[in-house]
């Protein structure tokens, strides 16, 4: 499989449950080496590198699977993203802390930074690691279905969020399963269907594509099925 | 409320008590304030490393060596008595990188049990190179300049309170973030650009260096070393006793934990110590007991109460989301 | 003389015996997923055990293995049920320092009723040898072997054809799964914690003519059998028979062919934990269990 | 008729995020329900809920007219309420034949074993021909059906199915649906959470739609094919910024 | 050694005013670190016995005080744990101001206790009725106030030695030793007096303490073919050791054993096994060492007070019990006799004192390094089977005590 990313866009990907989405993005963050192949970033190969020096290039993601560090504080998350980045060395404590105050607030979660991270509900933990993300200054930000379990509000919410990190300068690539926040969002969309490419164009292509709705819908089920 | 307040009096009381004790003390007060000291530093030393997300199973090991280091310096090399303090908390040092280095991406109870093999390993050592160690009928600290009792408390005051600064001053500093996140989640802390094997190597050699410190006064304090005691694993679980008794992962709690533990194995030693068998089974009851009703220890017990009383006070309503589990 | 038929033979032995007293431990790990601190003292109670019943009584510690292992049965359930089962989310930390302050409870309470003078059941086999060729086989290491052998083999008998051995398995498989075929997990808990507490009897029993039994004997046969576990991979049963055999065999021919290999064997052992855990972070067959 | 299973108003989560938001629904005896969604819509979650996994905040479950509600999940099984768990969760290590033992473990389910092996075989011939395969090593596909042959194995009056299409190739999907929908014709009530709704329609009797945690819409197999409101769910064709979440939709009273 | 004046002169006023009724108040304090718990247990456990029968007996024989004061024993847990010995020791000469020392028993524990002891000016007379170690009497040096009731490790090797060469010296001898403080604080002697003797060492092998297998060394040794297989290994490793050498049937003709060979547990523990093994120590049930002329009622005959043992704790005394009583009394006798507390007075009385008690002669004498060693007078004997099946110990060295002779075993 292969793609790229161009500065600026904002990407989507899409594809059914095992399609390899998550994968994909543990083969770029370094989690899981590829088999075979390259990953370039600012034209420099970075696959076979460990997690936390793709994040040093300026890589930022957010989990599936919510992985908040549970037992600090929401604004001590967000400081984490600021103090171990690509410039965070130099950083001290009291610029890190300033430095969260803009990704907490583009989340929304002001209110709440003082607040342990385990104590918010799903939804804040998805913003949270966003605001964390947001916080390394990341040239390219990743999000693995960040709006999986969010109420209607609050993808309205985290969507406009996006939005404006887009706005301001971001290149973003998304995960994600609620296809209308990629039809919504996205430039370029990308659909996978069992670790391979099925369709690539805009997001108004895929959802008339009719191989698309296929593997999302599923096929009609021919042969033999009596119900 | 003025909680702060409290706490900030009662760190310069247990600072002066520590500081002044040598000074002015009674010899009770004095050897009892040497032995608690000496449990501080190694419930802060173990609760730093545990604070990392690493669980030593084998804190004796750094003890161990910070004491027989002490007794080979100031023996073979007639090494003066702060000159081999410092020799110890270097070599407590190597062996912290060694155990990080060594350990890699072991965590949990991979890395506890190795922490354990390493110590018995060291012990094992020291047991079969009675030439260099003076074997298992030990060996005394013959020192041409005893610089007095005196000197010695004072040193594991001083070890004690300094371990305590550090500990301060890691919680203070970009590290504590690094650590934290390593113990929430050491894969995902990685994607925020920290290095895990940078920071356990900090850690564990912070911490190996403060325990063998302890190791190192202890052997000037009692004279005498012998692998068997210095490698025993008592004194790996009474070093995290203490902090689980008085509450992992913060400051104080280990300090608490550590006055705890030693007045609670004193009153049971002396109140008991005429019965065979009795005063340890003690121990071992509270032990159990603690685990099973202060699970956050003497501070987070501490805190509940004065939760629920203020709550009790301010009968706040229950929060939104009680009705899940 | 070559010394390698007796050093094989030397080392099997001590791999059964090493079999015996990790296989409990490892499953209370497999099951419970707690490290039980005070097996060393399951250990130390069943010594006593049979060496009481063979000094006041005169029954032979083979006859009394089977009463024994129903009391350590016993014991292991209301230890669970009265400690065990309240910490069972708590952190690994909290439930080690429970189990070892247990331990530490059961060690003292030996002292008190027993004191700490050092003794050893004196059944005829216990000293008594046979020679295959050039190979010396005390009948007191035999019979520890069998017990081993029959003990280890009844276990995996057990857990793989008994409904309830099958349940246990199951749930050190897969909690949630095992609780969707009906199974009630607590009652397996206390049941396997149960178990391997037996196991730990059965031990202490088959060492009660062979070891000398202190209140204290436990607790570096706990080290030894937390050895073996890890090295076999927490929780495999298999797993446990290969890291006995690897330390046994390891402990016995470092003992034969180095200058006071005696000595160096136990610290080998922990070189050769280390050295495993580096190269498999899990243990020899670890995959099974995630920790 | 009172329904075999019925949910009412059931919120449920995880520590303090709320998966469930407010959930109600039911099966009748003989039925065959599908439960429709994306990912993370609370499917799976709802599945624990029934299964007893998960203990839900608030609510009813009712089972044949009971509350279940303190009934701890081990003791479910009895009651006949199975779960074949998404991502199958067979036992690696047990054999083909030990997994479907251990299926049969519940007392009511333990006097029917015999009975149970002849149908579940008799249903897989694949799992017959390898029961002493260990179950880690088979496919994909071989552990679905060993995980609904598991489940069957404990009597079930109501069967539950999560994803049983999940990760298997298109061929293979068709194989577990044509034996879902000849399990149905034992008897029993069948519910099952699908995200491949092409195939979940063509079984199923009757249809739930959840989205964010509640029951965005519902109704018979033919009313929710007819409808875009199952592709909306989906995909959001019907976007617009500023619009109100979708409350229950329901197309018709039965 | 400086003491401090006024010291001297209080004590010279405490001397002048006789028993004054002031001091009359004050209680006889005996500082007492026993091994209550831990490893040591056992030791601590026999500690106690002798010091409390001592008292008992004392008590009833001389009335509840000494020189005028009631006694008082400080029992004090050293957990068998070097840090709290250390502790103790400060505690009891800094804080309770003893005025008279006896014991630990353990030898780490023995060994833990003298830093703090020799660092301390005012350190009172110290008696050891248990650790043999030498590194504990190089450590103390030739100190005036200490006071080893008890064998130093080489007594024992010496005296083994001895009753060996009625073998003839041309036997081949292989050391057994464990890596523990037992082992290697005997090792050394053991080796230099097998030598000296004229033994050909034919093998010299270390086994791990608490070792469950000791099959590959006593197959090392099996292949040497020895004479006399001499076993330097302490209490619970000799009792299983014992009876993997009974089943290895090494067919040694003479099995040397040291202090455990004596102690009960061994006895008791290794049964059929323990026949033929020799052992050497400072008391043995059925020594002949008669009542003191002096105080007969305190240091009754050996036999007598063994029987008077026998029936407080039905069962036979062990060597430290019979060595923490003798050390108690003689402590008793010592205050009584200067009527003082004074430790020059009473190191002074001690010099000199002479009795006959149910562990030997009393008198004090010089060792290798230390000044004051008492009670030191070893035996050997064989544990032989006789013809009624009990085994019993057989006094076989020096000639003067001797009922037996050295027996070759017959396996």
């Amino acid at each position: 499989m292969s793609f790229e990313v161009r500065p600026g866009q904002f990407f989507g990907i899409i594809g059914a449950n095992g399609a390899g989405k998550t994968t994909l993005l543990n083969l770029i963050t370094g989690y899981a080496p590829p088999s075979s192949g390259t990953i370039e970033f600012e034209g420099e190969p970075i696959h076979g590198l460990p997690p936390y020096r793709i994040a040093h290039r300026g890589i930022g993601r957010t989990f599936q699977i919510t992985q908040p560090f549970a037992e600090m504080s929401v604004r001590d998350n967000v400081m984490t993203g600021a103090l171990f980045s690509r410039n965070g060395a130099r950083r001290s404590l009291k610029e890190a802390r300033a430095m969260s105050e803009e990704p907490l607030r583009l989340v929304g979660l002001t209110d709440q930074a003082d607040v342990p991270a385990g104590a918010l509900t799903l939804g804040g933990k998805k913003k949270l690691e966003l605001a964390r993300v947001l916080a390394t200054e990341p040239k390219l930000i990743l999000l693995d279905e960040v709006m999986g379990g969010l109420t209607w509000g609050e993808i309205e919410d985290l969507m406009s969020t996006l939005r404006r990190i887009h706005a301001a300068g971001a290149t973003i690539v998304m995960i994600e399963h609620v296809v209308h926040v990629i039809v919504d969002l996205c430039d370029h969309v990308f659909v996978l269907n069992f670790g391979r490419e099925l369709f690539r164009g805009t997001p108004q292509d895929v959802i008339t594509h009719p191989e698309v709705i296929e593997a999302y819908l599923g096929k009609p089920i021919a042969a033999g099925a009596d119900a | 409320m003025n909680m702060r307040y409290v706490s900030v009096s009662l760190w310069v009381a247990g600072l002066l008590l520590a500081l002044l004790t040598p000074v002015f003390g009674s010899p009770t007060m004095v050897d009892i304030t040497f032995r608690t000291c000496s449990l501080v530093v190694l419930a802060v030393s173990w609760n730093l490393m545990a604070s990392a997300g690493l669980i030593s199973l084998g804190h004796s090991a750094f003890f161990g060596l910070g004491g027989y280091a002490a007794i080979l310096a100031t023996n073979s090399a007639g090494t003066p008595f702060w000159l081999s303090l410092l020799g110890s908390l270097v070599a407590g040092a190597i062996l912290g990188l060694g155990l990080a280095l060594i350990t890699g991406k072991m965590r949990g109870i991979y890395f506890a049990i190795t922490t354990l093999a390493v110590s018995e390993g060291l012990r094992v050592i020291a047991v079969m190179l009675p030439d260099l160690t003076g074997g298992a009928k030990g060996a005394y600290l013959a020192p041409d300049n005893f610089p007095g009792a005196f000197t010695v408390n004072m040193a594991m005051g001083i070890a004690a309170v300094g371990t305590c600064l550090i500990a301060w001053a890691i919680s203070r500093s970009r590290y504590h973030f690094a650590f934290r996140a390593m113990r929430a989640n050491e894969g995902a802390s990685q994607m925020l650009g920290i290095y895990p094997l940078k920071y356990r190597a900090a850690i564990t050699a912070i911490s190996g260096s403060v325990a063998s410190l302890a190791g190192a006064v202890e052997v000037w304090h009692g004279g005498y070393i012998d692998p068997a005691l210095a490698f025993d694993l008592h004194i790996t679980i009474t070093s995290q006793i203490a902090p689980i008794l008085g509450g992992i992962y913060t400051l104080s709690g280990p300090v608490l934990g550590a006055v705890a533990t030693t007045l609670i194995g004193d009153a049971t030693r002396i109140g008991l110590g005429h019965i065979e068998g009795a005063s340890l089974l003690v121990f071992g009851l509270i032990l159990v007991g603690c685990v099973l009703y202060l699970p956050q220890g003497i501070r987070g017990g501490i805190a509940q109460f004065l939760d629920r009383r203020s709550k009790r006070s301010a009968s706040t309503p229950m929060p939104a989301d009680a009705g899940q589990r | 003389m070559d010394l390698i038929p007796q050093a094989f033979s030397d080392a099997v032995l001590l791999a059964g015996l090493y079999t015996l007293m990790a296989v409990g431990l490892s499953l209370g790990f497999g099951v419970v997923r707690i490290i039980n601190f005070a097996h060393g003292e399951m250990i130390m109670l069943g010594a006593y055990g049979a060496f009481w019943l063979f000094t006041l009584f005169g029954v032979d510690p083979l006859i009394s293995l089977p009463a024994l292992i129903v009391v350590g049965y016993v014991v292991g359930w209301l230890l669970f049920k009265g400690f065990i089962a309240k910490v069972l989310d708590a952190p690994h930390i909290n439930q080690i320092l429970l189990t070892f302050g247990l331990g530490l409870a059961i060690q003292h309470i030996a002292i008190i009723l027993w004191t700490g003078n050092a003794r050893s059941a004196t059944p005829v086999y216990a000293t008594s040898s046979f020679l295959i060729g050039d190979v010396l086989v005390v009948h007191g290491r035999l019979v520890a072997f069998a017990v081993a052998v029959v003990m280890v083999a009844a276990l995996i008998a057990w857990l793989r054809w008994s409904e309830t051995g099958l349940a246990t398995r199951a749930v050190a498989e897969n909690r949630a799964a095992a609780t969707l075929m009906g199974v009630d997990v607590r009652r397996i808990y206390a049941l396997s914690f149960g178990v391997s507490c037996a196991l730990g009897v059965a031990t202490g029993v088959v060492v009660s003519f062979i070891l000398t039994i202190t209140p204290f004997m436990g607790f570096p046969m706990l080290v030894k059998a937390i050895a073996i576990v890890i090295l076999g991979g927490l929780g495999s049963i298999p797993g446990t028979v290969i890291g006995a055999l690897v330390l046994a065999f390891a402990e016995t021919f470092a003992s034969y062919y180095l200058p006071e290999g005696s000595g160096w064997a136990e610290g080998i052992a922990f070189v050769l934990i280390i050295g495993i855990l580096i190269l498999r972070p899990r243990g020899i067959l670890g995959e099974a269990v995630e920790t | 008729m009172t329904p075999l299973l019925e949910l009412s108003n059931v919120r449920a989560g995880y520590g303090h995020s709320l998966v469930l938001q407010d959930i109600s629904m039911s099966l009748h005896e003989g039925e065959i329900v599908c439960l429709l969604g994306a990912n993370g819509a609370g499917k799976t979650t709802t599945t624990r809920v029934i299964s007893g996994l998960l203990a839900a905040g608030s609510g009813e479950v009712r089972f044949a007219g009971n509350n279940i509600a303190a009934v701890p999940a081990h003791r479910r099984v009895d009651l006949g309420i199975c779960l074949a768990p998404e991502g199958r969760q067979v036992f690696p290590n047990f054999t083909v034949h030990q997994n479907l033992l251990i299926g049969s473990y519940s007392k009511t389910a333990r006097q029917r074993r015999a009975e149970k092996f002849e149908q579940v075989y008799g249903l897989f011939p694949r799992l017959a021909e390898r029961r002493a395969q260990k179950a880690g090593l088979m496919s994909g596909g071989e552990q679905q059906m060993l995980a609904i042959g598991r489940a069957l194995m404990g009597c079930p009056r109501v069967l539950i199915l999560d994803e049983p299409s999940l990760g298997l190739a298109p061929k293979i999907i068709i194989d577990v649906y044509e034996t879902v929908a000849a399990i149905a014709k034992l008897g029993l009530s069948i519910l099952f959470v699908e995200q491949n709704v092409q195939a979940a329609l063509m079984i199923a009797h009757r249809g739930y739609v959840i989205a964010n945690g509640r029951i965005a819409a519902s109704g018979t197999t033919a009313e929710l094919q007819s409808t875009s409101l199952v592709q909306e769910a989906f995909l959001g064709t019907k976007t617009g910024t500023g619009r109100a979440p979708p409350g229950p939709a329901r197309l018709s009273a039965h | 050694m400086r003491y401090p004046s006024n010291l001297l002169f209080l004590a010279g006023l405490a001397v002048a005013l006789g028993a004054a009724p002031a001091s009359a108040q004050e209680p006889l304090k005996i500082g007492a670190p026993v091994s209550t718990s831990g490893r040591y247990v056992a030791y601590g456990a026999q500690a106690k016995n002798g010091i409390e029968t001592a008292v008992e007996v004392w008590k009833k024989v001389r009335g509840d005080k000494v020189a005028g004061r009631p006694i008082e024993v400080l029992f004090r847990d050293t957990q068998s744990n070097n840090a709290i010995t250390v502790s103790l020791m400060n505690a009891f000469i800094q804080t309770d101001k003893v005025n008279i020392i006896i014991g630990p028993d353990g030898s780490n524990v023995a060994a833990a206790a003298v830093p703090p002891w020799k660092k301390l000016d005012d350190r009172p007379i110290w008696f050891m009725p248990g650790g043999s170690s030498d590194v504990i009497e190089k450590e103390v040096g030739p100190d005036p106030y200490f006071f080893h009731t008890y064998a130093w490790s080489y007594y024992y090797h010496e005296n083994n030695v001895n009753a060996l060469k009625a073998l003839g010296t041309k036997k081949k001898v292989a050391l057994l030793y464990s890596d523990g403080a037992y082992g290697r604080a005997h090792i050394e002697d053991a080796r230099k007096y097998v030598k000296e003797a004229g033994f050909d060492l034919v093998a010299d092998e270390l086994v791990r303490e608490g070792s469950a297998d000791y099959g590959p060394t006593l197959a090392k040794i099996r292949v040497r073919r020895p004479d006399i297989l001499y076993v330097l290994v302490q209490t619970n490793d000799a009792i299983q050791l014992t009876k993997q050498i009974h089943a290895a049937r090494l067919n040694i003709p003479y099995l040397v054993g040291t202090a455990q060979t004596q102690l009960r547990e061994w006895q008791e523990a290794t049964g059929e096994s323990q026949v033929c093994w020799t052992g050497v120590t400072t008391w043995v049930p059925g020594l002949n060492y008669p009542a003191d002329k002096k105080e007969p009622k305190l240091f009754p005959s050996a036999a007598d007070w063994e029987k008077m043992w026998f029936e407080k704790y039905k069962t036979s005394p062990d060597f430290l019990e019979v060595g923490y009583y003798a050390t108690t009394i003689l402590a008793l006798l010592a205050v009584e006799a200067t009527q003082s507390t004074d430790r020059e007075r009473l190191k002074e009385w001690l010099e000199k004192q002479d009795y006959q008690t149910p562990l030997g002669d009393s008198r004090f004498k010089k060792s290798r390094v230390a000044l004051h060693q008492a009670f030191g007078t070893m035996v050997v004997f064989q544990r032989q089977k006789q013809p009624d099946g009990s085994i019993t110990s057989v006094l076989v060295y020096p000639e003067q005590v001797a009922t037996g002779k050295l027996k070759p075993c017959t396996q």
